[in-house]
């Protein structure tokens, strides 16, 4: 498991994010129901449960996705530190929101521009626009993302021709360049084989000293490298929250025991 | 159940899994009367080649090419005749290029409302109400430009003449809108929402999304709309006949009138010409320029497409 | 990384400036699509304030006349139906088979690259050079003369490009699931097209055919190159009679007018009351591809009902 | 002569369907200018005996009397005597034919009704804004006649491919086709209309059925033939005794010989040569005096075949020397 | 695991097929690599391995999916018996091939039809169209695929109203009707609910006293729930092959406890 030091106090550790009370409903089908799940900050949280167990819908409540398609509706709070603001509240505009939280996707979805362009690009929407301020920022995000090596001498070739594993990690660096507060990660390496795999939890590992993580993911040993907390949500319920180590070894609950050790899903 | 392996099947034992000739033939024979389907569009081709061909041959046996390249006045219905293509030419190109002028901005501006701003309900409905203005015959878009549109420009432009290019080309324009706006939306549609959704992830607003990603990505599809949207203009009979007058003019002032080379098809070909004579061949070698002039118009899509096919 | 929190301000003044460009965008894209339908609704309004009086029962129980208050339409939209009938029988099949070999059998080579070029430039060829190709091809060299069945031929050809079109991007919503299941299961290719990609796709080429066609019949140019009369005071002999072997096929033959050409026709009389005939007339004619155009919307959503994946 | 290479093979492809459709209807294709009349008339014998079957269509001159010289229509409509490359092509297709005047038509010259400095032109005036040599320079109408004010001329007509076209240049500039390129040509004659309507400083020229049914937008000009006569304005009378010279034309019908053996043929001509008379003027054009029509019919009887004008142009050809010309046939 | 009784010898069980050699090409890439592995008569056998690795190419060569598009190449032999054949032969018809094997996909994919018309369908490519004949077997495919109960009210109604574990079981049962001697199933359960899944699970079951079954499958416990033999496969390459209970427990080879201990994939 990722965190081999004796663990802290829960009520210690410093809160990012907190789901409270959080229900979801896509039109009349409700996805979410009465979640609260603390995100600690600078710690890597997994979501893991079966398929359409509501990982995803819960990721995305913290970016306002949803706020995309009609017919969508929140209820409950996210709130979010250190401001202590709802991010969910109507007084929040959900792109200021986006600015501060970034997302990866379950499939690498580069924009079909250059590497440079594409990891520019979080900072051309803030209004960026110096090269040189840009160019420092991408080496800067392309340098994390583990990247730098590979494209340094081809910035200006279309993204779309990276290998999958590559894109998913220019991805990553497009949403390191934001500068976020909170990353969301959504299956990012179920669509890349084993060895990209490996790469991009390295660069978890590596990121979670500078940014707070949270992570979907469909498989369980992913969860028990990468995650420091876990969580296991079933049919939009969550069950069973808490040290990644203890879910896995001593869950307390049934359902939770059930699913890790296969018995379904 | 009765499982194959017992040889309880429908199909009998023996040597079952070799190839039946009498399917073989059969599927080859329909695959031979589609592809002559598909061949159609090539005999199509070779047919208004050949004809548009063999007519010029004794069009050029009598006027040399580089008469028809170099005048500067297209007179072949007059005594002193003149066979300048090139003044054909600058009403079509002009009058395309005014159509262009309106069609593009618009029907761009629409296809990003309809795909990236307008709900889902909107789109719906007012996809199909453009579609029909593309169904409204061309000649009602003609006497709609020389009897409503031309009087109101002449409000505007008093010194605007009652036949003009501008008018035959902003109508023509209006009537392009919907091809554009169609096609182009499709293309935007294309685009996969994961691409939408990584660009709202970064913060960006709609206008960002539709600008910096959807534009960009459907580019492709964008591009064919353009080349379609060209073709028709320049293809476009009689709006112009109607509207921007029929005497051969050698401008590319919207203020003033020209013929373009579909009007004077037109004309030529209800006309008091005897057959053969040369003013009559005329037709057809207009109608050669005019089929080269689409032909490399849809190469230039064709490669465009090409050159910037989709990759998501 | 440091948070953001101290250009909060700024990062919030950018959005709303955004959000501005945002609300001004959506403004243009609405006016340019009321600007759009002003000019169609402008067009319709002329041509009803014009032709409104003249639509009468009569109007479409007559034939043409030299006066303009005895004339009707008759000719031009049994001429115009029967033209459509024809264009429909010809590129329906041709096209809808020329998508099913392109999309289902054709893979990729340089014959198949060859179809694929001449289909979309035959879409931009201009309506004209069809009209020469009739001229030449199936009025003079075929001795089809100015028929009907010349007519037919020549906007089928000219929809040719537009069914193939649509013929194939419904083929291509068929997910490729459902062809391994049906291959899976021993079907050869033509069972797998003819049991599940034509019907599935089915209402796609439907639109596609019913948008050629509305194309279609507003189309002058063509029709008026190829030399169709103008005045007929009779109608091409019925298809369908009450004598073995029931269908004719006479009637191709026959010398007919249609909708665009009487248009034409009535709006370059000296005499003006003619121009509220062109507008009515008109305003048939539109009402025609409304009409197919709403049926294509019908087909678009009822029976896509059915298809789901 | 034309080249038409598969004209022959062409005609006898599809025998069984167009013979069967030819014996059917009475073909008429040709002129857009002469097709008013012959409209009228189809119309009316088509109601006076039900089961006839006339059809009419506008191909232009040069179209009818090419599908004319090739059998292909049994009558052709024209505003131009037939030319010497159609004679030869219906010679060299077997097709012998009647010439038959139908009816004048008056070439009206017009301008803006709120133009109140002229009333009446000559035929040299004409001429000289109309000559090639004009293009470009004579652009004013105070060049043309100092008496004119200082505003530009702004000019319509008739567009080249047509007969009017032809007819008009042939008596202005003493050579058929030899114009002036700038002026606004339409062989929509309402589109001439809608020009002249709407520009104050427009002159123009049309066929006398077109100016009948705008005068509330155009005025017509006296036209003074020269050589010290008076300016005399269209209108049928001075057509029918010869004053409105010479912008006054005949306008044929050519009828192959063979349909005329057919009944429903005759019966038509017939018919036609009974009412054109009253039709033509219904139509405002301007009928032939009655014995004219009788010479033409006498023509008909007889089998005179062939053309008056030997593939010349009928330029300044009055309704009296029509008569002599068709009397003297 | 699924056989609890003594394990009889390997080569005394009767093999309904067996790669030899085989090798595939996707173009120029090679996605198998030389695999030689026997498919034993009425047994389960499992396919497992990290994704990409090609388990469902091996899949789809056994009914020739591969010859649907253009550019893949086989190398070497599937035998097939009783009949001693090589399904990949060039004298083989691919059509035949597929009426003796069936196949299940990941996604379920019923024809837009009825469920009725979903199930006749093998039949009705096989010329029968006697409405008896079809209903006694539509009813004996969907009894044996646990759906009769459930849709014998209801056979015109369009399939894809289905729920996703019906809709899988009535693909199940359209591969059922057309008596296949070898079911083929790729990842049958991947997109299902636990519910559905368990379902499926008790299915294949049930089904293989009557007929071979070759799984794949990316769910470790659910190869070992249901199958009798699991082969691991790793980047094109067989990499062991065995009774399931010795490959998930006794592991010979090093990469295989790798992954079965979830350390990759
Ligand atoms: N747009 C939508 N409209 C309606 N229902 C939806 C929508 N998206 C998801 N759902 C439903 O909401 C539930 C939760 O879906 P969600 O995608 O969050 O699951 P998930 O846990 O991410 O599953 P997976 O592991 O398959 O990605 C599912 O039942 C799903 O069918
Ligand atoms: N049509 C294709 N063309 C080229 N390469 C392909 C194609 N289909 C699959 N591949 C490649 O072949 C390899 C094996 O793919 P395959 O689909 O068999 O893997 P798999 O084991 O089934 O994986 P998964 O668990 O993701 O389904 C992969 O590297 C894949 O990228
Ligand atoms: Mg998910
Ligand atoms: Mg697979």
């Amino acid at each position: 498991m990722a965190t081999k030091a004796p663990k802290p106090d829960l009520s210690t550790l410093p809160v990012k994010a907190e789901a409270r009370n959080l229900n979801f409903y896509y039109g009349q089908k409700q996805a979410l129901k009465a979640i609260n799940l603390p995100i600690y900050d600078r710690r890597v949280t997994a979501l893991i449960g079966p398929s359409g167990c509501g990982k995803s819908t819960f990721l995305r409540c913290f970016n306002r996705m949803h706020d995309l398609y009609p017919g969508n509706r929140y209820e409950g709070e996210i709130r979010f530190y250190p401001d202590d603001i709802n991010l969910l509240g109507s007084e929040v505009d959900p792109i200021e929101v986006r600015m501060r939280l970034s997302m990866v996707f379950q499939k690498p979805n580069p924009f079909p521009k250059s590497i440079f362009e594409n990891v520019a690009y979080g900072l051309r929407v803030r209004g960026v626009n110096q090269r040189a301020k840009l160019l420092e920022k991408v080496e800067e995000a392309l340098t994390d993302a583990a990247l730098w090596n590979e494209v340094k001498d081809r910035l200006d070739d279309l993204a779309v021709n990276l290998s999958g594993g590559q894109q998913q990690r220019l991805c990553i660096a497009r949403a390191l360049a934001a500068d976020p507060e909170l990353l969301l990660f959504d299956e990012p390496t179920s669509a890349l084989d084993p060895i990209a795999t490996a790469s991009i939890e390295e660069l978890i590992h590596e990121l979670k000293d500078k940014v707070t993580i949270l992570i979907v993911t469909h498989n369980m040993q992913q969860a028990a490298r990468v995650s420091d907390f876990t969580a296991y949500m079933y049919l939009g319920d969550l069950i069973e929250f808490g040290w990644t180590d203890d879910l896995f070894f001593r869950p307390k609950n049934k359902q939770t025991e059930d699913y890790i050790t296969g018995r379904f899903g | 159940m009765a499982i194959g392996a017992s040889g309880g099947g429908v199909t009998a034992g023996g040597n079952r899994l070799r190839f039946r000739r009498s399917r073989h033939v059969k599927e080859q024979i329909i695959e031979w009367l589609l592809l002559a389907a598909a061949l159609v569009a090539i005999l199509t081709t070779v047919g208004i080649v050949f004809i548009l061909v063999r007519e010029s041959l004794s069009f050029f046996a009598n006027v040399p090419l580089w008469r028809f390249l170099t005048e500067t006045e297209w007179t072949p219905l007059f005594a002193d005749q003149k066979f300048g293509i090139v003044v054909l030419l600058s009403g079509t190109l002009t009058s395309s290029a005014i159509a262009l002028a309106v069609a593009i901005p618009l029907g761009t501006i629409i296809a990003i409302y309809l795909s990236e701003f307008a709900s889902e309900r909107t789109r719906e409905v007012w996809k199909p109400v453009l579609e029909l203005l593309a169904g409204i015959p061309t000649i009602v878009f003609g006497y709609f430009a020389l009897f409503l549109v031309t009087p109101l420009l002449q409000i505007v432009f008093p010194s605007l003449p009652g036949f003009n290019l501008l008018s035959a080309g902003l109508v023509m324009g209006v009537m392009i809108v919907p091809y554009i706006s169609s096609i182009s939306e499709d293309a935007m549609r294309a685009v996969p929402m994961s691409l939408r959704e990584g660009s709202y992830a970064m913060g960006a607003t709609r206008l960002q999304t539709a600008l910096r990603v959807v534009v960009p990505a459907a580019f492709s599809g964008i591009a064919a709309a353009y080349i379609l949207g060209i073709s028709r203009a320049v293809g476009e009979t009689m709006i112009v006949a109607v509207a921007a007058g029929q005497q051969p003019n050698l401008t590319f002032n919207p203020f003033e009138q020209a013929a373009t080379i579909t009007a004077y098809i037109v004309q030529v070909s209800k006309g008091d010409l005897p057959y053969g004579s040369i003013g009559y061949q005329t037709i057809f070698a207009a109608g050669l320029t005019l089929f080269l002039l689409t032909l490399v118009f849809n190469l230039i899509g064709f490669w465009l497409k090409r050159r910037f096919r989709e990759v998501y | 990384m440091t948070s953001q929190l101290q250009n909060l301000e700024q990062i919030r003044d950018l959005i709303a400036k955004r959000k501005r460009n945002d609300l001004f965008f959506a403004a243009l894209g609405f006016a340019a699509l009321s600007f759009a339908f002003i000019t169609f609704v402008a067009l319709f309004v002329d041509m009803l304030i014009d032709g409104w009086p003249r639509l009468t029962p009569s109007f479409f129980t007559e034939f043409a006349s030299r006066r303009a208050e005895n004339a009707g339409i008759l000719a031009a939209w049994v001429g115009t139906f029967l033209i459509m009938l024809v264009t429909a029988f010809v590129a329906v099949p041709i096209g809808v088979a020329a998508g099913i070999y392109l999309e289902e059998y054709g893979g990729r080579n340089w014959l198949t690259g060859l179809i694929e070029i001449n289909i979309n430039n035959l879409a931009g060829v201009p309506s004209i050079v069809y009209g020469l190709l009739a001229l030449g091809m199936f009025v003079h060299t075929f001795g089809f003369g100015a028929s009907v069945l010349t007519a037919g031929l020549t906007l089928g050809l000219l929809i040719l490009p537009i069914v193939i079109v649509a013929t194939r991007e419904a083929i291509r919503a068929i997910p490729n699931a459902i062809r391994e299941a049906a291959y899976a299961l021993g079907a050869t290719r033509w069972q797998m097209v003819s049991q599940h990609v034509l019907p599935y796709s089915m209402p796609g080429i439907l639109t596609g055919v019913i948008i050629g066609l509305s194309r279609a019949i507003g189309e002058t140019a063509p029709i008026v190159t190829i030399g169709a009369v103008i005045f007929i005071m009779f109608l091409p002999p019925a298809p369908v009679h009450g004598e073995f072997p029931f269908i004719n096929f006479d009637w191709l033959w026959s010398d007919f007018t249609a909708l665009p050409i009487q248009i034409f026709n009535w709006t370059s009389r000296p005499d003006t009351a003619f121009q509220a005939n062109a507008s009515a007339a008109a305003l048939v004619l539109v009402a025609m591809t409304l009409l197919m155009n709403g049926l294509a919307i019908w087909i678009r959503y009822r029976l896509r009902r059915n298809l789901k994946w | 002569g034309p080249a038409q290479p598969p004209a022959a093979s062409g005609d006898s492809a599809p025998a069984t369907g167009r013979q069967a459709r030819a014996a059917a209807a009475i073909s008429i294709d040709g002129s857009s200018t002469v097709f008013p009349i012959s409209e009228a008339i189809a119309e009316e014998f088509q109601m006076a005996n039900r089961g006839m079957r006339v059809t009419v269509g506008v191909s232009g001159t040069g179209g009818g009397m090419k599908r004319f010289c090739r059998g292909e229509v049994d009558i052709a409509n024209a505003s131009r005597p037939i030319q010497k490359e159609e004679m030869a092509a219906c010679e060299s297709a077997g097709i012998r034919y009647f010439e038959l005047p139908v009816a004048y038509d008056a070439l009206t010259v017009v301008v803006n009704p709120r133009n109140d400095w002229v009333s009446e032109i000559t035929i040299e005036e004409l001429r000289k804004i109309w000559e090639p040599a004009a293009q470009g320079t004579i652009t004013r109408w105070n060049q043309v006649n100092p008496d004119w004010p200082d505003r530009p001329i702004n000019l319509y007509g008739a567009g080249a491919d047509s007969g009017t076209f032809d007819y008009f240049t042939e008596v202005v500039t003493g050579k058929a086709k030899s114009s002036r390129g700038d002026f606004t040509a339409s062989e929509d004659d309402n589109v001439l209309v809608q020009g002249v309507a709407n520009d104050v400083n427009a002159l123009g020229y049309m066929g006398f059925a077109y100016y009948v049914d705008n005068r509330d937008k155009m005025r017509s000009l006296a036209i003074a033939p020269g050589e010290g006569k008076p300016a005399v304005q269209p209108s049928i009378e001075t057509v029918i005794d010869g004053s409105y010279m010479p912008l006054s034309r005949p306008m044929f019908i050519y009828v192959n010989a063979a349909a005329y053996e057919r009944a429903d043929v005759r019966a038509f001509l017939d018919f036609y040569l009974d009412n054109v008379g009253r039709l033509a003027e219904d139509v405002n054009y301007v009928p032939l005096p009655a014995e004219a029509y009788a010479v033409i019919r006498r023509h008909l009887e007889e089998g005179r075949l062939g053309t008056v004008f030997k593939g010349e142009p009928a330029t300044a050809v009055s309704i009296e020397k029509l008569l002599e010309k068709e009397t003297a046939f």
